[in-house]
């Protein structure tokens, strides 16, 4: 087999250069898929029978959760492949990610909250899916602090990986906390592959939605991951190109 | 439009939930690219007084 | 038998270590000398795989080794700047677990390391009641009853009365003599044959 | 006048050696053997005073003020953990003793849960009918605390490893460690309530249990890694 | 080429030289400043997984919720207050200053509690609303908050300067303190829960105040003293 | 200037220091030696009041001093075995907040005071990043700022490479020459004029 994507892969110059080059490549099509699914969420999608017109909080609530997860499992996936193989551009990828994932998990929780007062009567409540969720706030704030507390760039890096590695169990319990416990939040009702339980017009801005999110995130984590790599390999020669280009 | 705006009365739950979501995208976008151009900044410092230290 | 080649360390940001190369055969004492801060820490710290190397490689036995390679350090002793003791426990249980970990360790062992330094008249108090120099004659009981072949010593000297100072000479030449291998920071140079003796001086620092 | 050269100790000795150390040190001074339980009485205590002095009120909250207390207890006597060997250099000595570094700590890990977790089990039934537990709940009680307390100190293992090299790691290491242990906590006083309501509280016991198994096999490897990051 | 001789630092000087380098030392680590508060809400994170998550039933409880989360996070931080400083020397040389011990311990314990008990106060009001706390009774959780933590800061003075000599002082520490903490505590909580129930919380303000002016008054002369046992 | 009458000190339940005697005049320096465990830093730590005096008596300026007596305290300065340091800020805050305490400080006295011992160069990066010499010198730095007419040095030469050891006698040096005092505890000699070292060996321990 040949390796030797495998090793470009691992170069900081290589990735710095590809990643500039990819990130127009996924910014436009997130962008234009935003639009339009904000268009088809807003206006097209009719008011859902139950909710209302309340239910339109879905097209920022699920993509931001759904996000917010993703991106955790990018993180872990990021630091085991740079733990194991002694990647450092992974873990300037894993770096990259923590912030984001936080942000949106924040989204998550306030859209949530903002969902929340009007269908169940309340903004928070101590359900399983919820609690997990701000534990994965926690996990991200902790991952983060961990950085910020040890000052050694390749030092931080191995310790947050195993943080991240660790915390991944977090994942799958709060996905799966809806089907465990009796929640009173939302079973997946896209995800289920058979039988989407949601109408076309509803269910297609939101996939538009989904999807537009994760290129968005792509094209996010490219430019950070960038910067990453730039302040890492600040020392290096070919920096100055990068630089001065 | 005033129907659209009143998000049937939904208009204080809906709107805050999208001016966050987007205010967040957008500063996402931002400190991702100001990450960018400050670590630039800094390599282009670095170079300019280099072979005073190493 | 202990070959270096071209280390290249960084300590932070620092480049402290720009390249250091030598060759250390059986029965031979590296002595390190450099200003502060030049690196012979660093250096002593590498080779034990406490701090990581950038680039360059480290023989054993005409075998290279990896970082964190068990057998390695299986023939390997370490005494950095601080002794690493429990002050809460008595000197003969330090020595007793320090050792114990490493090779089968009969009391009456551990007795005959402990009066080797000196230290029979107060191998039973707490470390924590014990003076400076009472503390390192403990660690060099323990370094020297794990009978590995080599050495790495930052500073062997500091705290030592002058009959310990002679003791730790002593010790060095008997582990010379024995074909063991010595690799001692200082800032005063060994008194030893020439034979026996490689220097190195790391440049830089302060 | 040469030391007599010897073999290398097997791993068995080396495991037992590190665990006879840990749990020397703790007795020397015997104070502090009772200190996790005292502070977890002490804890428990609080609430009748800040909650509620009701009897059967406090029965409600019974079970998660015990796993609340253990958690603590459990927690700030992990500080300790690796601290004072990282500290003292002795960290250093068994990363370079040329046995298995996941081995030695996890002898400590085993003396750690010895000196808090097995302590705090036995100790909880006392403190369960004083917030007004029925007798035929102290087992359950007893066994799920010993069970959700080894998974604690595994969990918590890893977060004072990777907290080593952080100045003041204390606060940072409830952080890591506490989201951990909220699936411990959430199935232990689960088990606890049924426990409490004389139902049948095996299907929580089960999940305890394999966090413990998982626990169990991953942990030792995972605060092995740690470890060396921190040491530097 | 002597050092330019000079007169003594005032203490006023001196004073502010130690809250400056406590708050340095803390600033240093942006991430550490936020620690305490990320440990209370985690704390009180734990009540709603281990007690119920009823809302209705957990604002009955809020109050001692709050307080021991308080309690907890404030004694965590306490550990820090002078075994760091006592390790590496720093201490012995207060003794040594010419200034006086009791000062620069009181600067110390002020530093504390800016970063420990203020930032706590601030918080609490978030922590009260997720478990149910009514809006109007924020105002006064966060004064009674405020007060008690500058108590529990110059209670645990005195404990950390005791068992400074002690290794593992941490869980003696807690145990030292508790009991004397056990004061603020029930006025603190009762409070809370006037303030929750929209009643007049004066009485067990005043209460507080009481404790807060003894604290201030003796306090740091207890700690000053403690401080030069615990050096030996 | 400082007299020691009679010191008996016990530590635990031993008694190091059986009747310790000497009188120092302003300008000499007391040159205290002894083997490991002879109680060379329990004396030095008596003089400052941080161990407690079983019977004697201190007097400094022909008055007795008191156990913590602040006054004497704020005319001395005592540098033990580790320097007391904050590894997390720079040498020069370091500094900044050791000396500040004391007495006044200008910011350029400090940068004085560092570029006095070569510590100029890395007096900006946190001290724990800084070599076992490197630190001792930013502790020598505060001492010397400190500007207090008597030093207690506990081995004052450990860790130091050879130009940081002329450096420390040079220091001493001076401090004598401009009618200061000097106590040091040390395993080596200090080279100073005869009229300016008195000596004190300290008989058993090890
Ligand atoms: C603070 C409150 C809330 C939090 C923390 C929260 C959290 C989450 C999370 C973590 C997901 C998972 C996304 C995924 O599995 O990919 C999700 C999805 C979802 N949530 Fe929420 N949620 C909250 C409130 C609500 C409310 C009030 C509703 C509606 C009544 C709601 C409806 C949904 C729906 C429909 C989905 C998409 C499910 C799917 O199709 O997979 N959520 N939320
Ligand atoms: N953790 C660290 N981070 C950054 N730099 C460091 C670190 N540790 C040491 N250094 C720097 O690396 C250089 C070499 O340090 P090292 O401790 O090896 O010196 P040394 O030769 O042992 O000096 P000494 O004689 O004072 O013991 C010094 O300039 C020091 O400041
Ligand atoms: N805390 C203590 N409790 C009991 N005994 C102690 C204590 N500290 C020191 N000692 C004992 O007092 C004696 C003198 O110790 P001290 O540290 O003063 O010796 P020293 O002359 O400085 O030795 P060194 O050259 O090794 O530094 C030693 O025998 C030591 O064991
Ligand atoms: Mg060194
Ligand atoms: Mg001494």
């Amino acid at each position: 087999m040949d390796w030797t994507w495998f090793h470009r892969l691992a170069s900081p110059p290589h990735v710095y250069r590809i990643a500039g080059t990819l990130t127009p490549w996924f910014a436009w099509p997130a962008g234009l898929l935003i639009v339009a699914a904000l268009y088809g969420g807003l206006v097209l999608a009719p008011p859902d029978y139950q909710q209302g017109d309340g239910f339109r909080i879905i097209y920022v609530h699920a993509p931001s959760a759904w996000l917010s997860l993703m991106i955790y499992s990018t993180m872990a996936t990021a630091a085991a492949i740079g733990l194991i193989w002694r990647m450092k551009v992974a873990h300037a990828a894993a770096a990259s990610c923590a912030a984001v994932g936080a942000w949106f998990t924040v989204v998550s929780l306030v859209t949530g909250m903002l969902w929340g007062k009007p269908m169940w009567g309340t903004y928070w409540v101590w359900d399983p899916r919820l609690t997990a969720q701000l534990i994965l706030l926690f996990l991200y704030l902790g991952y983060m602090g961990l950085r910020a507390g040890i000052e050694d760039t390749a030092r931080a890096d191995k310790a947050s990986a195993v943080l991240a590695i660790v915390g991944i169990v977090n994942v799958p319990i709060i996905r799966f906390s809806v089907e465990w416990w009796n929640s009173i939040h939302q079973a997946p009702s896209v995800m289920k592959m058979d039988r989407p339980s949601m109408p076309a017009d509803m269910l297609v801005p939101l996939l538009m939605m989904l999807v537009g999110f994760t290129l968005y995130f792509v094209a996010v984590l490219l430019v950070r991951l960038r910067a990453e790599i730039l302040r890492r390999e600040r020392a290096s020669s070919w920096v100055r190109e990068a630089a001065t280009a | 439009m005033n129907d659209f705006l009143s998000m049937g009365g939904y208009a204080q739950y809906v709107w805050p939930s999208y001016a966050l979501t987007f205010v967040a995208v957008i500063v996402n976008i931002a400190l991702a690219r100001r990450a960018h151009a400050a670590a630039r900044a800094e390599a282009r410092r670095r170079l300019s007084i280099e072979g005073e230290d190493r | 038998m202990l070959a270096v080649r071209n280390f290249h360390v960084f300590r932070g940001d620092r480049h402290v270590l720009r390249g250091v190369s030598f060759d250390l055969a059986a029965g031979c004492c590296l002595q390190v000398t450099g200003v502060n801060g030049a690196g012979k820490t660093t250096l002593l710290r590498a080779l034990c795989g406490l701090v990581d190397v950038e680039e360059g490689s480290l023989l054993w036995r005409g075998a290279a080794i990896e970082r964190s390679a068990s057998a390695f350090h299986a023939e390997l002793g370490y005494l950095g700047h601080d002794a690493p003791l429990k002050a809460d426990l008595t000197g003969r249980e330090n020595v007793r677990y320090a050792v114990g970990l490493r090779r089968p360790l009969a009391a009456a062992t551990v007795v005959r390391g402990l009066e080797r330094v000196g230290a029979g008249a107060f191998a039973d108090r707490p470390v924590r009641s014990l003076s400076a120099g009472q503390r390192r004659r403990i660690a060099f009981a323990a370094l020297w009853l794990c009978g590995v072949p080599l050495w790495i010593l930052d500073e062997p000297n500091t705290n030592l009365d002058t009959q310990g100072q002679a003791l730790v000479a002593g010790l060095i030449e008997e582990q010379l003599a024995a074909g063991g291998l010595v690799v001692a920071a200082v800032h005063q140079e060994l008194d030893l044959p020439p034979g026996r003796r490689v220097d190195l001086v790391i440049p830089g620092g302060r | 006048m040469n030391p007599p050269p010897a073999g290398r100790a097997s791993w068995a000795t080396a495991g037992r050696l590190v665990l006879e150390r840990d749990l020397r040190l703790a007795f020397r001074r015997s104070g502090q053997l009772v200190q996790p339980l005292a502070f977890f009485a002490v804890i428990t205590l609080l609430f009748p005073l800040a909650l509620t002095p009701e009897l059967a009120r406090l029965r409600e909250v019974a079970p998660g003020v015990l796993w609340i207390a253990a958690l603590l207890s459990s927690l700030l006597a992990l500080e300790f953990l690796f601290r004072d060997d990282a500290h003292d250099g002795t960290l250093e000595q068994f990363v370079l003793s040329g046995q298995s570094l996941t081995l030695l700590l996890f002898a400590k890990t085993v003396a750690h849960w010895m000196l808090t977790g097995l302590p705090l089990a036995v100790m909880a039934p006392v403190v369960g009918v004083a917030l007004g537990v029925p007798l035929q709940a102290l087992p359950g009680i007893l066994a799920a605390l010993a069970l959700g307390t080894v998974t604690l100190s595994l969990v918590g293992a890893i977060g004072a490893g990777l907290t080593l090299g952080v100045k003041r790691g204390g606060v940072l290491l409830s952080l890591l460690t506490l989201p951990l242990a909220v699936p411990i906590l959430v199935f232990g006083a689960r088990a606890t309530e049924l426990a409490i309501k004389g139902a049948d509280y095996a299907g929580p016991m089960y999940l305890l249990a394999a966090l413990a198994v998982l626990g169990l096999t991953l942990a030792p490897l995972a605060a092995a890694a740690a470890v060396r990051i921190g040491l530097e």
